[in-house]
């Protein structure tokens, strides 16, 4: 049969399943929608998921794989690693890429790679945020840097050294990398302690980020706690409990009032009778912005397809977007939020 | 008291044993004699359940133990010394004469047999808190039969053991082999490669060729046999 | 004559067990020396100070090669250096290479005296390909001498145990050795098989030129074999002579023997 | 002074983490000389069986302590039979066989196990309660050291003191010991080496499943992935401690523990497992066998 | 008596057996419920305090578990079974596979066929086959080389992907800072794997079996986490992106052609590692490896110099991780610390052992099929590491020495007339 071929491709096993996974379900209810209105083009879409565990080396087979099997567009992949080396393969073969989490920012910003786009915005542009908020608002003097020493993690941690480096209003007392799935940080936390810093600032995600918040408040430490989209996750919330009270982080601007962010949400919880995972929002943005943009295209050719995205608006559950010649999305941006009463709110 | 009857084993491809039928009687002592590599350990193994027969049978105090688990066997009534001492390294020799007796539950008893053997082999008391690996060899052979001693055993099975050991002991063990069997009444399968020694403890033997029983008499008929003669006492 | 292996005031400490205590012992060339005594007399012990394995806590163990007179003190090297200086042995439990072929077996005991490296093994050159036919050869003539011919392509472990021995003995002349410690190679035998194994040492002896020093209880062996007989116990060397003199000794009745033996 | 208190008591804290997943690991070792990979699995499920025993309890309104000791046992049982099954399935075919086999197979169930757990219930971190209440009279000293960190402590005391008893001076202990230096041998004086196996797994996986309760809610979170994580680490404190001795399980944890804790409070934790397997290496360098491993010269 | 037959008596004993293996299929069913019960019956979700049951799944656990253990028994069984049938015969057993390896009338045709099968693959397959086949081709020589260490030598080795990453990092430094091509780094690289294979070497000379597993373990995560740590020097985990394919005269080429060039190339690398781990086995060092592992104070004894056997064998496994590596990064054109977890070292340790440790063949078998299985099992979607995981067990249990055996090489040897002047020894 005729079909439009969508490629989902992120981690869907291993350690990082939990990052690749929502994007599936976010593929799948989108595409039944669609499927269910008449498809895209008047053709039903199909779904090729192929798994590529976060490995570079996996990817390449991974892309290999949807592109000998003929998809149109991508989404994905999950982890700018194996993002960057699975681009070449699709470049090769003229394939838009969108990936609803990889937030590196060489990826959009070296310019080699024309035929990706995103649907979160870059590391850098949550540093900033960070460090804006950190210096201006809350005019924090000693500050330490934090990460877990991985892709995004230390990346994002590198640019809030280099934003704070670079003003002459605080300093940063305190710069390492915590080693992820440890069982306990108490030594790092007694050290920040001894650093007297105000603030730390944490670059990764929200399992080493409740575990370090829970200590440093169990070890009656007030420090305040700045962090990323990694963190801002209910799960977050739910683990550290009240110890997450009053932690602030940054994340894609809130979405909460947005009618398709509800109804995604729900549709989620009615199918799987769970709640979304991390960037599931991104990736159902992600999957209609790819199926529109081929429908107002009116073909899947690379040319029209790549050009529809970045002229043509979108309505997704993260507003109303149009992704810039790089490859960013154009009106997906960061606010700070923070946790009160056990949920994230925005802060303006 | 105890019979094989045709009994067949392998070790993965090799027929080790091929069609081997005995029988030792309730308070005999017989000894099983025969080249390197006849067989004689396998048939231990076999009797015991470690290296269990593919086919045929064999019957202790009347009840079938083929392929039975070992330890249930044990349990019956039967110990062996094995080949090559098979002393636990790191247990003391304290310990490797309590294993022996594992099964055992009567305390006194035990501790009289742990005398006993002391008694037997003085120098086992001297080293009783040395790790059973670095013995001397030939301690450790001593310590091999004691061990199998402590569980008192109906049926004691004791494969080479002489082996290594100085001209003294091995006196001394074959002494311990008559008196345990007429003052404990155990009865004894003994395999060795001194057969002249083992038959002359011996009330019956036989003879193992290539894994099959090609003969078997009296001891003291065997002694006199020529082919035994020329073959086995190196006469 | 000068002896080739002189030991002097050899001694052992396991922690507070003195195993060995001020052993002398020496073998000339061309003699058969047996080692004898009660169990955990230290005889095993003594050649595992000798060949190596043991680092002795004192004492000295001086060689002098037959080929290269030069004596030299061995004790302290490792048991590579010392079995290239040409003293080789057996072991009283058996160590073979289980999972190799016999020949193999004997193959690895030439290996001290062959010399391809790396690059040699991947280019194969005309001389490393002569090496590896000539070890062959030479193991498989070996394993002749000693009646093994018939398991060559054999797994040491399938061999029978009296074979399994004689296999060590093999494994030992490969090295090309001056001398050869055995260590009980008469355990585990019938009188049958020993008679055949006194003839196989007597002939290594006379064809190779190999001097032996041996260890064992089968005192039947030891008498018909021996030179000189030293005897120990208790770590310490309680006798020494010719065997005729030793089965008299009335020491060494009462610490082993247990009765006088026909020499 | 005070901050080396701290990082001491953090040390010990963590060490009594890993020395609570290394015992049950040392133990299987010491028994059946098998690196058991999917030991840190056995912790997960425990972890993961009484997360869901106490959800459901919770939710059905049970008092606290009730659903604690509930949970707990529950736990317990169901890792012993996950261990039991796998020690079964898994390994008994490969008595005889290669010891990398074994292992081998152990990789494989330990890949199971995780994707099973992962596609059974969820790849998403879930929130596991704080079971253990914050005690009154630890309050001042808890800008140090928090009430659920001095119950692991205690409980990993207690299942060590428990575990050499055991092994020691039980009988079966002496034939765990026995089965473990000569199998075949074992039999010979009667011991029921199946049994022996089947009961150290039991024990073995029990112990993990303590672990797996204790640790998570003092972590807070699980997924089907934290067992890997810490099977790697109590392995290594295992080896460290020298493998097979229960003791040294526990003493490599806290090495390891310390060494973590003192190098990246006084240098940098950006390098913490680096140093610390540095300084694993020295170790074994100068003790070859562990720190409490018996030395392995062995009588030729 | 009389009345039964012989025929019937057989029938009867076999009904009974069967009506007894169902039983016992019956018995693991029930137990496999009990076990699966919470985590596959029960979800709960926290938040909304809402629980899950999930009654069908215990349902198809008891089914499966009923099916699988009959299957399994059955399996046992006839492995048992098939040993005693071998035996019957009398012969030694040598395995199918091993007969046709020896077998010059199978190995010739079998050698063309792959031969050509190997040439004209990537212009019958797509693209996608190449490259996974290329990936397939980089394990044969990963395993080929941990061979040397683990299979040949007997040294565990967990920390092989240490040396994969110095390969990798190499021609991704190199060729960054400096420009160097990859042909030029193909031995450089494959050097410095070597000499970090004699660093590793030497601390752990003393250590046996698991300790050795621990430190080379411990070695392996070191350098990942330098990778990961010093962004001076490696980038850090961000990697290094846009590592330029091998270059063929500087011809330009599009990434099917690239793939085929890499391919082809690959062939060509393994052909040599083949040629020249071959004669290593079959030489005076490999036969010390092999000593090494069985014994190693009767190596010792034997004049065998431990240190350096062991330390060649860690330089030379080294090695082969090292060319691995940089085409490994010539291949993915993106490399970062990620990729030289400790699970790439296990998954090569699985190739060697599930391919049968020492033997060549084997190696490249398990390395087709470890790495081509998870690839096929791409249908299974989130279920194929759960299936791989299975698979593994499975395979272990079946065929523990690995799927092809190894066979000791025989020598050939001239009848010597030996004059013994003894005559020849009586030995029976
Ligand atoms: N574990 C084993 N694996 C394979 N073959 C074996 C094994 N044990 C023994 N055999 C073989 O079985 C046969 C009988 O061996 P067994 O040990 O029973 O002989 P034996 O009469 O006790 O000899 P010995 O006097 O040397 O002790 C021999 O051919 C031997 O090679
Ligand atoms: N590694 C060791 N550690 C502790 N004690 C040892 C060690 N090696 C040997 N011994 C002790 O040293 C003594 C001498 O042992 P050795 O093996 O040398 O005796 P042997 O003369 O060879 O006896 P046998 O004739 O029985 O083989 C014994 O008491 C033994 O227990
Ligand atoms: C899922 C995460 C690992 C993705 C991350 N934001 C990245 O850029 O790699
Ligand atoms: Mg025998
Ligand atoms: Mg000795």
């Amino acid at each position: 049969a005729d079909t439009i071929k969508l490629g989902v491709a992120g981690p869907h096993s291993g350690d990082l399943a939990s990052y690749g996974i929502p994007t599936i379900k976010a593929a799948e209810l989108v595409v039944k929608e669609i499927n269910a209105k008449g498809g895209v083009l008047g053709k039903q879409v199909e779904l090729l998921v192929e798994d590529d565990v976060c490995k570079p080396e996996v990817a390449t087979n991974t892309a290999t794989k949807l592109v000998s099997e003929g998809v149109h567009v991508v989404l994905g992949h999950i982890c700018s690693g194996a993002t960057k080396a699975a681009l070449g393969i699709y470049k090769d073969s003229s394939i838009p890429v969108m990936s609803p989490s990889a937030t590196n920012p060489a990826l959009t910003q070296s310019g080699d790679y024309p035929n990706f786009f995103r649907t979160i915005a870059s590391d850098d542009a949550q540093a900033r945020l960070e460090v804006d908020f950190a210096l201006d608002v809350l005019k924090l003097k000693k500050i330490a840097v934090l990460h877990d020493k991985g892709d995004y993690g230390k990346g994002l941690a590198e640019f809030a050294k280099a934003f704070l480096e670079k003003d002459a209003r605080a300093e940063v007392v305190f710069y390492e990398g915590i080693t992820p799935g440890a069982v306990d940080y108490s030594a790092v936390v007694q050290k920040i302690k001894r650093s007297k810093a105000e603030a730390v600032i944490f670059g990764g995600y929200h399992p080493e980020a409740s575990k370090i918040v829970s200590q440093m408040r169990k070890k009656r430490m007030d420090t305040v706690f700045i962090s990323d989209d990694g963190v801002k996750d209910d799960t977050f919330i739910k683990v550290a409990q009240k110890y997450a009270e009053g932690v602030y982080a940054t994340g894609p601007m809130d979405v909460s009032k947005n009618s398709m962010a509800i109804a995604a949400n729900e549709a989620h919880q009615k199918t799987y009778a769970a709640d979304p995972g991390a960037f599931y929002l991104n990736a159902y943005a992600a999957a209609i912005a790819l199926l529109n943009a081929i429908e107002q295209a009116g073909s899947t050719d690379y040319a029209a397809v790549t050009n529809a995205l970045r002229t043509k608006d979108v309505e997704t559950p993260l507003g109303k977007i149009r992704f810039d010649d790089r490859g960013d999305a154009i009106g997906v941006g960061f606010s700070m939020y923070q946790v009160k009463d056990g949920a994230y709110v925005e802060l303006k | 008291m105890l019979s094989l009857v045709d009994i067949h084993t392998y070790y993965g491809n090799i027929h080790a044993l091929k069609g081997v039928s005995l029988e030792v009687k309730e308070g005999e002592i017989i000894t099983l004699i025969g080249a390197n590599g006849a067989g004689k350990t396998t048939t231990l193994m076999s009797i015991s359940g470690i290296v269990p027969p593919r086919n045929g049978n064999v019957h202790f105090l009347g009840e079938a133990i083929t392929r039975v688990n070992p330890n249930k066997i044990v349990s019956m009534g039967i110990s062996q010394v094995p080949e090559g001492r098979r002393i636990f390294p790191y247990l003391s020799v304290l310990e490797n004469l309590d294993m022996g007796a594992f099964l055992r539950n009567d305390q006194e008893g035990v501790k009289s047999d742990l005398d006993y053997v002391f008694s037997l082999f003085p120098i086992l008391a001297e080293r009783r808190n040395q790790a059973g690996g670095t013995l001397s060899g030939g301690e450790q052979q001593m310590l091999a039969i004691s061990r199998a001693l402590m569980a008192r055993p109906r049926l004691l099975l004791l494969d080479e053991p002489s082996l290594g050991l100085a001209p003294l002991i091995v006196k001394q063990i074959f002494e311990i082999i008559k008196k345990i069997n007429s003052e404990n009444n155990t009865t004894i399968f003994l395999v060795e490669q001194n057969a002249n020694l083992a038959l002359k403890v011996a009330h019956r033997g036989y003879v193992m060729e290539n894994g099959r029983i090609t003969l078997s008499d009296a001891a003291s008929s065997l002694l006199v046999n020529e082919e035994v003669k020329k073959a086995y006492l190196g006469i | 004559m000068e002896p080739i292996l002189d030991v002097q005031q050899l001694t052992m400490d396991f922690g507070g067990l003195r195993a060995l205590d001020k052993v002398d012992l020496d073998v000339r060339q061309g003699e058969i020396v047996a080692l004898i005594g009660p169990n955990g007399a230290g005889k095993t012990t003594f050649f595992n100070c000798i060949t190596g394995i043991y680092n002795p806590t004192g004492g000295d163990v001086m060689i002098s090669p037959p080929k290269n007179g030069a004596a030299q003190r061995i004790n302290g090297l490792k048991p590579n250096r010392v079995t290239e200086k040409g003293l080789a042995r057996t072991f009283q439990n058996i160590r073979l290479f289980q999972n190799m072929t016999v020949l193999e077996n004997v193959m690895i005991g030439c290996h001290c005296r062959m010399k391809a490296g790396i690059l040699g093994a991947v280019l194969r050159g005309i001389s490393t390909r002569r090496e590896e036919e000539a070890v062959v050869q030479k193991s498989y003539s070996i394993l002749k001498k000693i009646g093994l011919d018939k398991h060559v392509n054999d797994f040491a472990k399938n061999l029978p145990y009296g074979a399994q021995r004689r296999l060590e003995i093999a494994r030992a002349m490969a090295t090309e050795p001056f001398m050869l410690l055995l260590d009980e190679p008469a355990a585990g035998m019938n009188p049958h098989e020993t008679q055949e194994l006194d003839e196989l040492i007597l002939r290594i002896r006379e064809s190779e030129g190999i001097s032996i020093l041996l260890i064992e209880h089968d005192m039947k062996l030891v008498m018909s074999l021996s030179d000189r007989i030293f005897v120990m116990d208790y770590g310490k060397k309680i006798a020494q002579g010719t065997p005729a003199a030793i089965s008299k000794n009335s020491d060494v009745i009462k610490a082993y023997l247990g009765e006088e033996i026909d020499a | 002074m005070e901050y080396f208190f701290e990082l001491f008591l953090g040390g010990l804290t963590r060490g009594s983490i890993y020395a609570l997943i290394a015992l049950g690991y040392t133990m299987v070792y010491g028994i059946v000389q098998l690196i058991n990979f999917a030991h840190g699995e056995i912790y997960m499920i425990g972890a993961f069986t009484a997360l869901i025993v106490i959800s459901v309890l919770t939710i059905l309104g049970w008092n606290q302590i009730a659903i604690l000791l509930i949970a707990a046992v529950v736990a317990v049982v169901y890792s012993s039979a996950y261990g039991y099954t796998m020690e079964k399935i898994a390994y008994k075919p490969l008595r005889q066989a290669p010891r990398l086999s074994a292992l081998i197979s152990a990789i494989g169930m330990s890949l199971f196990l995780q994707n099973y757990v992962l596609l059974a219930q969820t790849s998403d971190f879930m929130p596991f309660p704080g079971l253990i209440p914050d005690f009154e009279f630890m309050e001042p000293y808890a800008h140090i050291i928090g009430s659920p960190e001095v119950v692991i402590l205690v409980t990993t005391t207690i299942v060590m003191v428990l575990l050499t008893f055991l092994i020691k001076f039980t009988k079966i202990g002496k034939a765990m010991r026995a089965t473990a230096q000569d199998r075949d041998m074992a039999m010979l004086v009667g011991v029921d080496v199946n049994r022996v196996i089947s009961v150290t797994f039991i024990i073995g996986s029990a112990t993990a499943a303590i672990g797996g309760v204790l640790i998570a809610s003092h972590i807070g979170q699980i997924n089907f992935y934290i067992g890997f994580i810490a099977g790697i680490k109590a392995f290594v404190a295992a080896v460290l401690g020298g493998i097979g001795s229960i003791p040294g399980a526990v003493l490599g944890s806290l090495v390891l523990g310390w060494t973590e804790s003192f190098f990246t409070g006084y240098i940098s934790s950006d390098y913490e497992d680096v140093f610390a397997f540095v300084f694993l290496v020295l170790i074994l360098i100068f003790r070859p066998a562990g720190i409490l491993g018996r030395s392995t010269t062995e009588k030729v | 008596m009389g009345s039964l037959s012989p025929a019937t008596m057989r029938i009867e004993k076999q009904t009974s057996m069967i009506a007894n293996e169902l039983k016992k299929s019956f018995q693991v069913c029930i137990w496999f419920m009990f076990l699966t019960f919470p985590i596959m019956v029960i979800r709960v979700n926290t938040v909304e305090n809402i629980i899950e049951w999930r009654w069908a799944n215990l349902f198809f656990v008891g089914i499966g578990s009923f099916v699988l253990s009959a299957v399994w028994r059955f399996l046992i069984r006839r492995k048992e079974r098939g040993s005693q049938e071998t035996v019957a015969d009398g012969v030694d057993r040598v395995t199918l596979s091993q007969r046709l390896l020896a077998d010059r009338r199978f190995t010739i045709p079998a050698l063309i066929t792959v031969g050509v099968g190997a040439v004209a693959f990537p212009f019958v397959f797509s693209i996608y086959q190449t490259n996974i086949m290329i990936t397939a081709l980089i394990y044969v020589l990963l395993g080929l080389g941990l061979n040397i260490v683990v299979g040949v030598a007997g040294l565990l080795d967990l920390g092989y992907a240490a040396f994969y990453c110095v390969g990798a990092y190499s021609y991704a430094l190199l060729n960054y800072h400096f420009g160097l091509g990859f042909w030029t780094v193909l031995g450089i690289g494959a050097g410095l794997a070597a000499l970090f294979g004699i660093i590793l070497g030497f601390p752990v000379l003393r250590l046996r079996g698991d300790y050795l597993a621990i430190v080379t373990l411990g070695f392996g995560e070191i350098i990942r986490l330098i990778m990961e740590n010093w962004n001076e020097f490696s980038f850090g985990p961000s990697g290094i992106a846009n590592i330029p394919r091998p270059g063929f005269f500087g011809v330009d080429m599009n990434i099917e052609q690239a793939t085929i060039y890499i391919y082809f190339l690959m062939i060509i690398l393994s052909l040599f590692t083949i040629f020249v781990v071959n004669r290593l086995q079959n030489s005076r060092i490999g036969r010390a490896w092999i000593a090494l592992r069985e014994d190693e104070v009767a190596c010792q004894a034997m004049g065998i110099d431990k240190r350096k056997t062991k330390l060649m064998a860690f330089a030379l496994g080294a090695t082969w991780a090292g060319f691995a590596g940089v085409v490994f990064a010539a291949k993915t054109t993106f490399i970062n610390p990620a990729s030289f977890t400790l699970w790439e070292s296990i998954n090569i340790l699985c190739v060697v052992v599930l391919g049968g440790m020492g033997s060549i063949v084997g190696v490249i078998v398990g390395a087709f099929i470890l790495i081509l299985l998870p690839e096929y099992l791409r249908f299974l979607s989130e279920y194929r590491i759960l299936a791989f995981g299975a698979i593994l067990v499975v395979m272990m249990v079946f065929r523990p020495g690995g799927i092809v055996e190894t066979v000791r090489r025989t020598y050939q040897y001239k009848e010597t007339e030996h004059d013994v002047p003894h005559g020849r020894p009586a030995a029976q």
